[in-house]
C-alpha cells in the first residue's frame, strides 16, 4: 500500500473549538462597549485602543521570536484581547509612552515572563494596569468627563464619593449628582472602557451565547460585591454608597465579566469558581470603601489569582458516584 | 572542642564578657557624637527654615492632641528674630509628619523642613524641599492672610500635590499646629 | 423533560449516514481470521487444527479461566492455519484461518424455532455461555459471567441499552427496529435469568422510529410477569456508558470502582439481547453480527450482516472501497474506536462499526498550550479533571496522579473532544489510568 | 586555593545575592537607590570581616554545643558596635537604613561564612574571604539600587535625569519593584554567567 | 569605671550564662537520643540553614542524609559538590565497585531498515503509541521512537538521533542507572556489561515472530536462524523466542558471529576496523548495522524514501507537545 | 479597634514580607509545597508569639531601666535563638508529632531576620504587652498567608513550561513582585 493509513488513539473528532475563536469572541463582546467610548472619548479611544493593542502584539512576537525562540503566537489573538482590555483599562486621556510601558508590562512581564498564553498566574492586562496605576498614579487618575465642554475635570464617580467620605460630607448630598441612566450609558468619567454598563452587559449576553464563559464568575462576583455593599448601606446609607451605585462604576462589570473570567488565571471548578468570585466581590468593596484606592477590582482580581492554585487545589468537581444513590 | 557544662558556660561568659565590655567601651566612646549628631540635627533644621540668628533657647515644650509641640526661640542680639517650631501631624499617608516651621517675628513663616515622615516614596514624600516644591510655597506668607488649608478642599490657598492630597494635608495641618502654638508667643 | 445523566457530557453532531439502509447480509468471504481473543479476558483455547473441516457453528476455542468465552467457526471450510495473526490493530493474537467452502450448518442450529423454550434460568446460561456471546456493545464483557449476579447482590433491573451515542454508527438502530420481537423476547430471557421483573430500554431521541415502534410492541405484553418499558432519553455523548445510562434510567450513580450490580442494575445491549435470544431458542452461537460500513468518503454507507472473522477490507470493498482520499479507517466510532493499520484484520465479536474517514478528518488539530478554560472539567461526565491529569503524566508525575481518580475514566473522549486547544488529554490520561492501576494492584497484592 | 581566588570567588562564581540567595531582606529592603544599597552593602562588609576574623580566631575555644550562641554573640557585638559608629558619625544613612542595621546580625550570609569557611581557616583568609563575599553583596546591592533608581525615579546616585523624570516608574521604588527588579537581574545575570563559564 | 558599663557587663554575661546553663540542662533533662552521625554529617554542612536544599535547615538534611541510603537527590547548595563528597565518604557511601555496565538500546530499526506501514498521530509517547497498537512499522517489537527513555535520563546520557529514528547512548555521560530501562515500554533498552574500553557485542534486535515475519518487516531484525548460536566458542548465545541473545558475561567478544549473521543484526561497538581482507558475503550488511548504531551520522541516505521518513521523525519529535 | 486596626494593618497592608522585606529567605526556600509552607508558617507563629512576650519583659524591665537599651540588638538575638532552641528540644521530647509538623522548622527561624525584626518594631511603635502579642501574632500570620499563597503559585509553575532562564529563582522572585503588587490594594485600609 502506498499510502500510509493515520493511526491515532480515540477520539477521532473535535468539536471545531480553537482557543484562537475564543478569544475572537471576546474582542467581538467588547465592540458595543468599544463603540460607546468612542461616541463619547472620540479619536482618543481610537489611539489607545490601536496602541495598546499594537505594542501588544509587538512585545509578544519579538519576545516568542527572539528570546524564547518559540513558534509566533500571534494568531492565537491572546495578546490583542490583552492589549484591547489594557485599554479599556486606561483613561482616554493616558500618554502614548504610558500605554506602551503598560502594554510591554502586561505581555512581557504579566505573561510571557511566565512561558506565554495559559502559564500566567496573573491577568496580563491587570498586571499592567496595576503596574501603570501605581508607576504613574497621576496620569492614571485624571479623567476628564465625557460630555463637559471644557473637557478637563471629571472625576470617577467612585473618586468623587471617596472624596466626599473623607472630608466628612454625607452621601445624601453627593449621589444626586450621579444618574444612573448617564452610568447605565456610560455617560461618566472613568476609564476608557469601563463607563458604559449597558453596552458590557450586552457583551456578557453574547459571550454566554457563545458559550464562551460560563454565568458563575460575573454572577458571584457582582452579587457578593451587592451584598456586601447593600449590608453597609443599610447600616450608614451616608457614609456608604448604594449596592446599585457600586454595581455600575469602577469597572465591576468589566472586571466582573472580562477580566476575572480570564481563563487562565480563574478557578476550574464551580464551586472554586464561588470562592474566587466571593473574594473578589468582597476585596473590592473593602478597598473602595475603606483602602487608599476609590477602584479596587483590579487589585481584587489579582489577589484572588494568587489563590486560584490553592482554591483548585482544595476544590474538586463533584464525581460521578461520589453522589449518595437516590431510589428511583 | 568537646561540651562540658564548665566550658560551655565558661566560654559563653568570657565571650559576652569581651563583648560587653567591647560594647559599653564602644558606647561612652559615641556616646557624646551622637547626642552631638542629635543636636546639629536639630540645629541644622532650625537654622534651615529661619533667618540668620545668634542663639537659640531651651524649647517650651507644649502638650497638644497627644503630642507635643517644641517652640524654639532665636535670638539675635538678645532681640528675638524668630521662632522655630517642631511640630507634628498624625494625618500622614504612613502614619505621623514631623516638621520643623520657622516664624519670623511678625508672624510670617519663614521656612519648612521635614525632620520624619514615613510618606509613600514619590507620592507623599514630595513635602520633602528636596523632592518638590510643594513646601516652598509656605515661605513668605503669614497664615493671618494666607488661609492654611487645602485649595481642593475649598479650605484654604495651598496648591495640594498632585495625586497626594493626604500628604498635603496632613502637612498643612501640622504648619497649622505650629502657627496656633506659636501666635501667642507673637502678640507680646 | 427527557431524561439524561447528570455530570457533563457533549453533543456532537451525530451524522448517522446509514440510519435509513436496511441490514443487508454480506456475501461470504474466500477466508475468514477468526481472533481467539475478541473478548476481555483469557483467550480461548484452539480446539480445531490445520486441515480440520468445519461446519457453520462448530466449535473452535473453548473458553479457557472464569472470564473468557467459547469461538465459533463462522463459516464451513477448512482450518488452514492456527497461528497468531494481526489483528486490525497489528498486534498478533490467535487465530484460526478457515478457507470458507460452501455454507454448511451445524445441525443443533434451529433457524426455524420461535419461541422460548421452558427451561430453567440456569439452562438458558448455559447456552448463552455455550454460544459465546459478549457484550456487543463494545465492551466484550462474556455475558455469562456478566449474568452470573454476586452472592449477596441483587439484580433489580435489567436496562437494555439502545442508545448508540456515538456518531454514524446505527447497527443498534437497525437491529432495534428490524427485530423488535427477537429483541423483546431476548429480553424476557435475559430478565428470567436474571430473576428481574423489571426491565427498561433506553433509546436517544435521534431514533424517534425505534422508540415508537418497541413502545408499541412493548405494550402489547406476552413476556411473562416481566413489564419492559422504553425510556426515550434526551441526546446527549456518552449516554451509551453504562453508567451513565444508569443514571439517565433510574437516577442511581455507580459508585466509584464498583460493577452496577451494586445498585441494582444489569445493563446489556441491544444487540445481545438479540443474540442472547438466538442463543437460547435458536442455539445459535455468536457467528455474525451486524456492523455499520460508513464514513463520508464512502459510497454507499451500509448495515450489514457479517460473519465473525470477515476481513475488514471485504467489507469495505462491498461498500465501494477504499477510496483515495480515505485517511483513516475505524474499528468502531469516531468516539471510542480503535484506528486501524491492518485491514485484512477480521471483524470481531465487538466491531460495531467501520468508519472511513477522510485525509481532512484524519488529521488531528495541532495542539497548542492549555488555557485552562475548564471546558474539559465541564464535560466530564465522569466528574475528573482531565487537564491536570494530563499535564501531570506528561510531566512525569503519573504516581501523583491517583487522589486524582484516572481509573474512574470510561475513555469517552468527550475532554479532548471539546479541547479549544487541541489537546488530546485522553492519551495520557489512559496512560495514567493504566498506570495507577497497576500501582493500585501491587499495592493491594 | 589561592588566595587571589578566595578573594574573588565572592563577585561571581559565589555571589551571595545572585548565586548563593543569602541576605535577600536587606538586598531587597534596602535599594530604593544606588547609594543606600551601598551603604548597606558596605555596612555588611564591615561586619562580615571583622566577625570573620574573630571567628577563625577563637573557633578553637569554643565548645560545639554553644558554637552556634557564641558566634552570634561575636556577630551581634560587631553589629551592634557598627550601629553606634554610624549613629555617630553617619546619622543620615543610619536613619535611612533602619530596622535593616541590627537585622545584619541574622543576615545568613555572615553566620554562613562564619560556619562554611572562618571555623575551618586562618584569620588571614578568613578576613580575604570575607572581603570578597562582601564586595559581592555590596556589588549586588549597588546594582540592584541604581537599577530601581534609575527606573523608579530617573535618577543615579543622587543625580537626577531631568528629562526622563516625567517617566520613572514609581513602583520601582516601592516594593513590588524590588522583586521585579531582581527577578530580572538575576535573569541577566544568569546569563552573563552562562558565558563567562 | 561608670554605672553603664558595669551593667551593660552585667546584663550581658548574666544574658549568656543562663542561656547556657539553661540550654545545658534543657538538652539534657529532655535528651532524645539520635544517630550521632547526624551531628557529625550537620557539621560538615555549611549550618548556614537556609533552606535551598528543599529540608528545614542543615540538620533537615543531615538527618536524610543518614537516613537515606543513596546520596541521590540530596545536595546542599550552598557547600556544593566537595562537601557532599565528603560526607559521602563519611558515610561510606560510594558507590561500591561493580562491573561497570552501561545501557544498550537493542534494535536497530532505523528509517531505513524498517519500512513504515502506518503514520502515528498521538501524543509522542512511547507509552501511549505502544499501548495502542503494534507500531508504525511491521515490526511489532521494536523501538517506537518517541523518546520516553530519552526523557527520563537525568543525566543527558541519551539522545534521539533524528537520522535513524532511534536513542543513542553516551557511554561517558550514562550511570547504569536503570531509569531508561524501566520507562521504555518495548523492553528494549538493556544494562550491559561495559566491556573492555567499552567494547560490546550484542544482538540489536527483540523480535520475537518468525523469521519470516521479521525479515518482511526489518531489514536488519534476528530472524532467529541460529547461525550465530553455532558459531559461538564460548556458547555465550541462546537462542529463545525466535531471537538470539548474548550473554554478556560470557561473550569474550571474538565478534565470529557478527560475521555470520545473514542479517546483521549483531551489533559491535567500539572496535578498530576489520582488515578488508575478511570480506565475506556477510561483512557489508553487518558493517552497515555497526554504522548505523556506533557512527550513525555517516549513515548514508540513499533512498528518496529515507530523507522524508526522516524528515517525519523530525516533525514528530518537534512536535510542541510539552 | 486598636487592635482591629493592628491586625488588619500586619496581615495586609504592611504584610512581613510582601511590604516590609522581612524572612525572605524562608519565604523562598521554605515555600514549595503547600503543606510544608503550613507548617513553617505555624512555627513562625508560635516562636514569635514567645519570642514577642519575652523581648517586650526584657526591653521594659531590664534594658530601658539600666538604661542600657543600646544592647538591644545582642540581648533580643541571644534570647530569641536561646529561646527557639530551648523550644525544639523540649518539643522534640514532649511531643514528637508537634514536631514533626513544627519542629524542624526551627532552626531555620533562629536567623530569621522576621522574628528579630518583628521584636525590634514592636519596641520601635511602643506598643504594650498585649499590643506586641496582637501584632506579633498577625504579623506572623501575614507570614503564613504570604508564604502559603505563594506555595500555591509555585506548585502551579512546576507545571507550567517556562522559559529556562526564569526557572527557579527568577520566576518566584518576580511571582512575589506580582504578588506584592496587588497586595498594595490594601494600602489605605487603616
Ligand atoms: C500605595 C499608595 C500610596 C499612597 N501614598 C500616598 C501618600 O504618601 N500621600 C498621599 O497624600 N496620598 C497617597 N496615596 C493616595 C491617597 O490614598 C489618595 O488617593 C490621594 O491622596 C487622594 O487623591 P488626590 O490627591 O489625587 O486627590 C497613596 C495611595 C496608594 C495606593
Ligand atoms: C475486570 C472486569 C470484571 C467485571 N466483572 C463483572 C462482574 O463480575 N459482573 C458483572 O455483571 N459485570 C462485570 N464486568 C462488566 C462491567 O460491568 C461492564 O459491563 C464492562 O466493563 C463493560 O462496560 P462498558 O462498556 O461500559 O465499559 C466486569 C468488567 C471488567 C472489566
Ligand atoms: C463512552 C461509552 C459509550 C458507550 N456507548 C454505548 C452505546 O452507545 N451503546 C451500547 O450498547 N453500549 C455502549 N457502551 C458500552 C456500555 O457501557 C456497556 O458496556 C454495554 O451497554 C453493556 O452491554 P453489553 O455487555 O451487552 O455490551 C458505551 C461505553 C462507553 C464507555
Ligand atoms: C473570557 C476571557 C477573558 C479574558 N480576560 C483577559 C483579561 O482580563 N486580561 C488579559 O490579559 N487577557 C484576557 N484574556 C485573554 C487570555 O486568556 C490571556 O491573555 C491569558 O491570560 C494569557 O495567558 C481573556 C480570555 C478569555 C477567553
Ligand atoms: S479543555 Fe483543553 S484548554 Fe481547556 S482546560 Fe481542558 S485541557 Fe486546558
Ligand atoms: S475520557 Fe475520561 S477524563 Fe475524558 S471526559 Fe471521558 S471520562 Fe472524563
Ligand atoms: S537513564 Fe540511566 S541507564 Fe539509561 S542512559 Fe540514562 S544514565 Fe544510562
Ligand atoms: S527505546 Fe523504548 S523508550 Fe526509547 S524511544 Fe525506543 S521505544 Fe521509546
Ligand atoms: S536575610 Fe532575611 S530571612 Fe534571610
Amino acid at each position: 500500500m502506498d499510502k500510509k493509513l493515520i493511526v491515532s488513539p480515540s477520539p477521532h473528532i473535535h468539536s471545531g473549538n480553537s482557543t484562537q475563536s475564543l478569544m475572537r469572541d471576546v474582542i467581538i463582546a467588547l465592540i458595543p462597549a468599544f463603540i460607546v467610548s468612542i461616541v463619547f472619548f472620540g479619536f482618543d479611544a481610537v489611539t489607545v485602543a490601536a496602541i495598546a493593542v499594537v505594542a501588544s502584539l509587538a512585545t509578544e512576537y519579538l519576545i516568542t521570536r527572539f528570546m524564547l525562540k518559540r513558534p509566533n503566537t500571534l494568531w492565537d489573538y491572546s495578546a490583542a484581547l490583552t492589549g484591547f482590555l489594557l485599554a479599556f483599562n486606561l483613561p482616554p486621556s493616558a500618554p502614548w509612552w504610558m500605554i506602551v510601558i503598560g502594554s510591554i508590562v502586561a505581555i512581557g512581564v504579566g505573561k510571557m515572563s511566565f512561558g506565554g498564553l495559559g502559564r500566567n498566574p496573573f491577568n496580563p492586562a491587570l498586571v499592567g494596569r496595576v503596574f501603570l496605576l501605581i508607576s504613574f498614579p497621576e496620569q492614571m487618575t485624571s479623567f476628564y468627563h465625557p460630555t463637559a465642554l471644557d473637557g478637563t475635570s471629571g472625576a470617577t464617580p467612585l473618586a468623587v464619593v471617596k472624596e466626599a467620605v473623607k472630608n466628612g460630607q454625607s452621601l445624601s448630598e453627593v449621589m444626586p449628582q450621579f444618574s444612573y441612566t448617564d452610568m447605565l450609558l456610560g455617560n461618566m468619567g472613568g476609564s476608557m472602557g469601563e463607563i458604559a454598563a449597558f453596552a458590557l452587559l450586552i457583551g456578557f449576553v453574547y459571550l454566554l451565547v457563545r458559550k464562551v464563559i460560563t454565568w458563575h464568575i460575573p454572577v458571584y462576583v457582582l452579587g457578593s460585591m451587592a451584598i456586601f455593599s447593600a449590608i453597609l448601606w443599610l447600616i450608614d446609607p451616608n457614609s456608604f454608597a448604594n449596592p446599585l451605585f457600586h454595581l455600575l462604576s469602577g469597572g465591576a462589570i468589566l472586571g466582573a465579566v472580562y477580566m476575572a473570567t480570564d481563563y487562565v488565571t480563574s478557578p476550574m471548578t464551580t464551586k472554586g469558581m464561588l470562592l474566587y468570585g466571593i473574594g473578589i466581590g468582597v476585596i473590592t468593596i473593602l478597598i473602595r470603601t475603606w483602602g487608599a484606592y476609590p477602584e479596587g477590582i483590579s487589585f481584587a482580581i489579582l489577589i484572588m489569582n494568587a489563590a486560584v492554585p490553592l482554591i483548585n487545589k482544595y476544590t474538586h468537581p463533584k464525581r460521578f458516584g461520589s453522589v449518595v444513590a437516590k431510589k428511583a | 572542642m568537646k561540651s562540658s557544662l564548665i566550658n560551655m558556660v565558661m566560654v559563653l561568659f568570657l565571650i559576652t564578657l569581651v563583648c560587653a565590655a567591647a560594647i559599653g567601651g564602644v558606647y561612652e566612646l559615641t556616646k557624646e557624637p551622637i547626642d552631638a549628631a542629635k543636636q546639629a540635627k536639630q540645629i541644622a533644621a532650625i537654622s534651615e527654615v529661619l533667618p540668620s540668628f545668634e542663639k537659640v533657647g531651651i524649647p517650651q515644650e507644649k502638650s497638644v492632641d497627644g503630642d507635643v509641640v517644641k517652640i524654639y526661640e532665636a535670638t539675635s542680639g538678645g532681640k528675638v528674630v524668630g521662632y522655630a517650631v517642631e511640630t507634628f501631624s498624625k494625618n500622614g499617608f504612613g502614619g505621623t509628619i514631623r516638621i520643623m516651621v520657622g516664624f519670623k517675628a511678625d508672624g510670617t513663616i519663614s521656612g519648612t523642613s521635614v525632620i520624619s515622615h514615613s510618606e509613600t516614596p514619590g507620592l507623599g514624600d514630595k513635602i520633602d524641599k528636596s523632592k518638590s516644591d510643594f513646601s516652598k510655597q509656605f515661605e513668605g506668607q503669614n497664615p493671618e492672610t494666607f488661609k492654611l488649608g487645602v485649595k481642593k478642599d475649598g479650605a484654604g490657598d495651598v496648591d495640594a500635590i498632585t495625586a497626594a492630597t493626604i500628604s498635603s494635608r496632613a502637612f498643612v495641618d501640622a504648619v497649622n499646629r505650629a502657627y496656633q502654638q506659636v501666635k501667642p508667643y507673637m502678640e507680646d | 423533560m427527557l431524561k439524561t445523566f447528570k455530570i457533563g457530557g457533549i453533543h456532537p453532531n451525530d451524522n448517522k449516514l446509514s440510519k435509513g439502509c436496511a441490514i443487508e447480509k454480506m456475501p461470504l468471504p474466500e477466508k475468514v481470521v477468526i481472533s481467539l481473543s475478541q473478548h476481555i479476558g483469557a483467550p480461548a483455547t484452539a480446539t480445531v487444527a490445520k486441515g480440520d473441516k468445519v461446519k457453520v457453528g462448530d466449535l473452535i476455542g473453548k473458553a479457557t479461566g472464569f472470564v473468557s468465552a467459547d469461538v465459533h467457526s463462522s463459516v464451513s471450510g477448512t482450518v488452514v492455519a492456527v497461528d497468531a495473526q494481526p489483528d486490525t490493530s497489528g498486534v498478533r493474537k490467535p487465530s484460526v484461518t478457515i478457507a470458507v467452502e460452501g455454507d454448511e450448518w451445524n445441525e443443533q442450529i434451529d433457524l426455524g424455532a420461535e419461541n422460548i423454550p421452558d427451561i430453567t434460568p440456569k439452562e438458558m446460561m448455559d447456552a448463552i455461555a455455550h454460544a459465546g456471546i459478549v457484550g456487543m456493545g463494545g465492551a466484550t464483557f462474556p455475558t455469562h459471567v456478566k449474568l452470573s449476579v454476586p452472592d449477596g447482590k441483587k439484580a433489580e433491573f435489567l436496562i437494555i441499552n439502545g442508545v448508540e451515542c456515538e456518531p454514524y454508527l446505527t447497527a443498534d438502530h437497525r437491529v432495534m427496529l428490524e427485530r423488535p420481537d427477537d429483541l423483546l423476547k431476548g429480553v424476557a430471557i435475559l430478565c428470567k435469568v436474571l430473576s428481574v421483573k423489571k426491565a427498561f430500554i433506553g433509546i436517544e431521541n435521534n431514533k424517534p422510529d425505534a422508540i415508537e415502534l418497541l413502545t408499541k410492541k412493548a405494550a402489547g405484553g406476552g413476556y411473562g410477569d416481566v413489564s419492559i418499558e422504553v425510556v426515550p432519553l434526551k441526546v446527549q455523548y456518552p449516554q451509551g456508558g453504562e453508567k451513565q445510562l444508569i443514571d439517565a434510567v433510574i437516577g442511581r450513580q455507580v459508585p466509584s470502582g464498583a460493577l452496577p450490580i451494586e445498585v441494582g442494575a444489569v445493563v446489556q445491549n441491544a444487540g445481545t439481547a438479540v443474540a442472547v435470544y438466538e442463543a437460547v431458542v435458536k442455539h445459535k452461537p455468536l457467528i455474525e453480527r451486524v456492523v455499520t460500513v460508513t464514513g463520508k468518503s464512502l459510497a454507499s454507507p451500509k448495515n450489514l450482516l457479517v460473519r465473525l472473522g470477515t476481513p475488514v477490507q471485504a467489507l469495505i470493498d462491498y461498500c465501494g472501497g477504499l477510496g483515495d482520499n480515505t485517511g483513516k479507517v475505524i474499528n468502531g466510532g469516531p468516539m471510542m474506536g480503535r484506528a486501524a493499520c491492518n485491514l485484512e484484520g477480521g471483524v470481531t465479536k465487538g466491531t460495531s462499526g467501520v468508519l472511513l474517514m477522510n485525509d481532512g478528518e484524519a488529521k488531528r488539530k495541532p495542539s497548542s498550550p492549555c488555557i485552562r478554560c475548564a471546558k474539559c472539567v465541564s464535560v466530564c461526565p465522569m466528574g475528573l479533571e482531565p487537564y491536570l491529569i494530563n499535564v501531570m503524566t506528561k510531566n512525569g508525575l503519573v504516581a501523583q496522579t491517583e487522589p486524582l481518580h484516572p481509573y474512574d475514566c470510561i475513555e469517552c473522549g468527550s475532554c479532548s473532544y471539546t479541547c479549544p486547544a487541541g489537546i488530546p488529554l485522553l492519551d495520557f490520561i489512559r496512560l495514567a489510568k493504566g498506570e495507577v492501576m497497576k500501582i493500585m494492584r501491587a499495592r493491594k497484592s | 586555593m589561592s588566595n587571589l581566588k578566595i578573594f574573588t570567588k565572592g563577585f561571581v562564581k559565589e555571589n551571595p545575592t545572585f548565586s548563593l540567595l543569602l541576605g535577600m531582606c536587606p538586598t531587597l529592603g534596602t535599594t530604593t537607590s544606588a547609594v543606600n544599597g551601598m551603604s548597606m552593602g558596605l555596612a555588611t562588609m564591615f561586619v562580615l570581616i571583622l566577625s570573620n576574623i574573630v571567628i577563625s580566631l577563637i573557633k578553637n575555644l569554643i565548645p560545639d554545643k554553644v558554637r552556634i550562641p557564641a558566634f552570634i554573640v561575636v556577630i551581634a557585638t560587631l553589629v551592634t558596635l557598627l550601629q553606634l559608629f554610624m549613629e555617630a558619625y553617619v546619622p543620615a544613612i543610619y536613619e535611612t537604613l533602619g530596622v535593616f542595621i541590627p537585622l545584619i546580625v541574622v543576615n545568613c550570609i555572615i553566620l554562613g561564612r562564619a560556619e562554611a569557611f572562618a571555623s575551618k581557616n586562618t584569620p588571614f583568609k578568613s578576613a580575604l574571604d570575607g572581603a570578597g563575599i562582601g564586595v559581592g553583596f555590596t556589588f549586588s546591592l549597588t546594582l540592584l539600587g541604581a537599577a530601581r533608581e534609575f527606573l523608579g525615579s530617573a535618577s543615579l546616585f543622587g543625580h537626577k535625569f531631568e528629562a526622563l523624570q516625567p517617566y520613572g516608574m514609581l513602583i520601582f521604588v516601592l516594593a513590588p519593584g524590588a522583586f521585579i527588579a531582581l527577578s530580572y537581574l538575576m535573569v541577566l545575570f544568569n546569563k552573563a554567567t552562562a558565558k563567562i563559564k | 569605671m561608670n554605672e553603664t558599663l558595669i551593667f551593660t557587663v552585667l546584663t550581658l554575661c548574666a544574658l549568656g550564662v543562663v542561656a547556657a546553663v539553661a540550654l545545658f540542662f534543657v538538652a539534657k533533662k529532655f535528651h532524645v537520643w539520635e544517630d550521632p552521625r547526624i551531628d557529625d554529617v550537620e557539621k560538615m554542612l555549611p549550618g548556614a540553614n537556609c533552606g535551598g536544599c528543599g529540608f528545614p535547615g542543615c540538620r533537615g538534611l543531615a538527618s536524610a542524609l543518614v537516613k537515606a541510603d543513596t546520596m541521590e537527590g540530596l545536595a546542599c547548595p550552598v557547600g556544593g559538590s566537595q562537601t557532599m563528597k565528603s560526607i559521602a565518604e563519611y558515610l561510606g557511601r560510594v558507590a561500591e565497585e561493580k562491573e561497570p555496565e552501561v545501557a544498550v538500546v537493542r534494535c536497530s530499526g532505523s528509517c531505513q531498515n524498517r519500512p513504515k506501514t502506518n503514520t502515528y498521530d498521538g501524543v509522542s509517547s512511547c507509552a501511549v503509541a505502544s499501548s495502542l497498537y503494534a507500531g508504525e512499522t511491521g515490526c511489532s517489537f521494536g523501538c517506537v521512537g518517541f523518546g520516553d527513555c530519552v526523557k527520563v535520563c537525568a543525566f543527558g546520557a541519551l539522545k534521539m538521533n533524528p537520522e535513524t529514528g532511534l536513542p543513542e547512548v553516551d557511554d561517558e555521560k550514562c550511570t547504569a542507572c536503570g531509569k531508561c530501562v524501566k520507562a521504555c515500554p518495548k523492553m528494549i533498552i538493556e544494562l550491559r556489561k561495559k566491556g573492555p574500553k567499552s567494547r560490546r557485542v550484542f544482538v540489536s534486535c527483540v523480535n520475537k515472530d518468525k523469521g519470516a515475519i521479521t525479515r518482511k518487516a526489518c531489514k536488519v531484525g534476528c530472524i532467529g536462524c541460529g547461525k550465530c548460536v553455532k558459531t559461538c566458542p564460548f556458547e555465550a548465545i541462546k537462542l529463545e523466542n525466535n531471537v538470539a541473545y548474548i550473554d554478556s558475561y560470557k561473550c569474550r567478544l571474538c565478534r565470529k558471529c557478527v560475521v555470520e549473521c545473514p542479517t546483521g543484526a549483531i551489533n559491535e561497538v567500539n572496535f578498530p576496523p576489520r582488515p578488508p581482507k575478511e570480506a565475506g558475503p556477510a561483512k557489508p550488511m553487518a558493517e552497515k548495522a555497526a554504522v548505523a548504531t556506533a557512527a550513525p551520522v555517516s549513515a548514508p541516505v540513499t533512498e528518496n524514501k529515507g530523507a522524508e521518513q526522516t524528515e517525519n521523525v523530525k516533525k514528530e519529535s518537534e512536535k510542541v507537545e510539552k | 479597634m486598636e487592635y482591629f486596626v493592628i491586625i488588619i494593618a500586619s496581615i495586609f497592608v504592611n504584610n512581613i514580607v510582601l511590604a516590609q522585606f522581612l524572612g525572605i529567605c524562608p519565604f523562598l526556600g521554605v515555600s514549595n509545597k503547600v503543606e510544608t509552607s503550613l507548617g513553617m508558617g505555624a512555627a513562625v507563629t508560635f516562636v514569635m508569639a514567645i519570642s514577642s512576650i519575652v523581648v517586650y519583659l526584657l526591653q521594659y524591665y531590664v534594658l530601658v531601666p539600666l538604661n542600657i537599651a543600646f544592647l538591644q540588638t545582642i540581648a533580643f538575638i541571644l534570647v530569641i535563638a536561646a529561646l527557639v532552641q530551648m523550644v525544639e528540644i523540649i518539643l522534640k521530647k514532649v511531643s514528637p508529632a508537634l514536631y514533626q509538623a513544627l519542629g524542624i522548622f526551627l532552626p531555620l527561624i533562629t536567623t530569621n531576620c522576621a522574628v528579630l525584626g518583628v521584636a525590634i518594631l514592636l519596641v520601635q511603635k511602643e506598643y504594650n504587652l498585649l499590643e506586641s502579642v496582637v501584632f506579633a501574632v498577625s504579623t506572623a500570620i501575614g507570614f503564613t498567608l504570604a508564604l502559603v499563597l505563594f506555595a500555591g503559585l509555585r506548585e502551579r509553575l512546576e507545571l507550567a513550561d517556562l522559559p529556562k532562564a526564569m526557572k527557579g529563582t527568577p520566576v518566584a522572585l518576580l511571582t512575589a513582585g506580582i504578588l506584592a503588587m496587588a497586595f498594595m490594594g490594601f494600602s489605605g485600609l487603616v
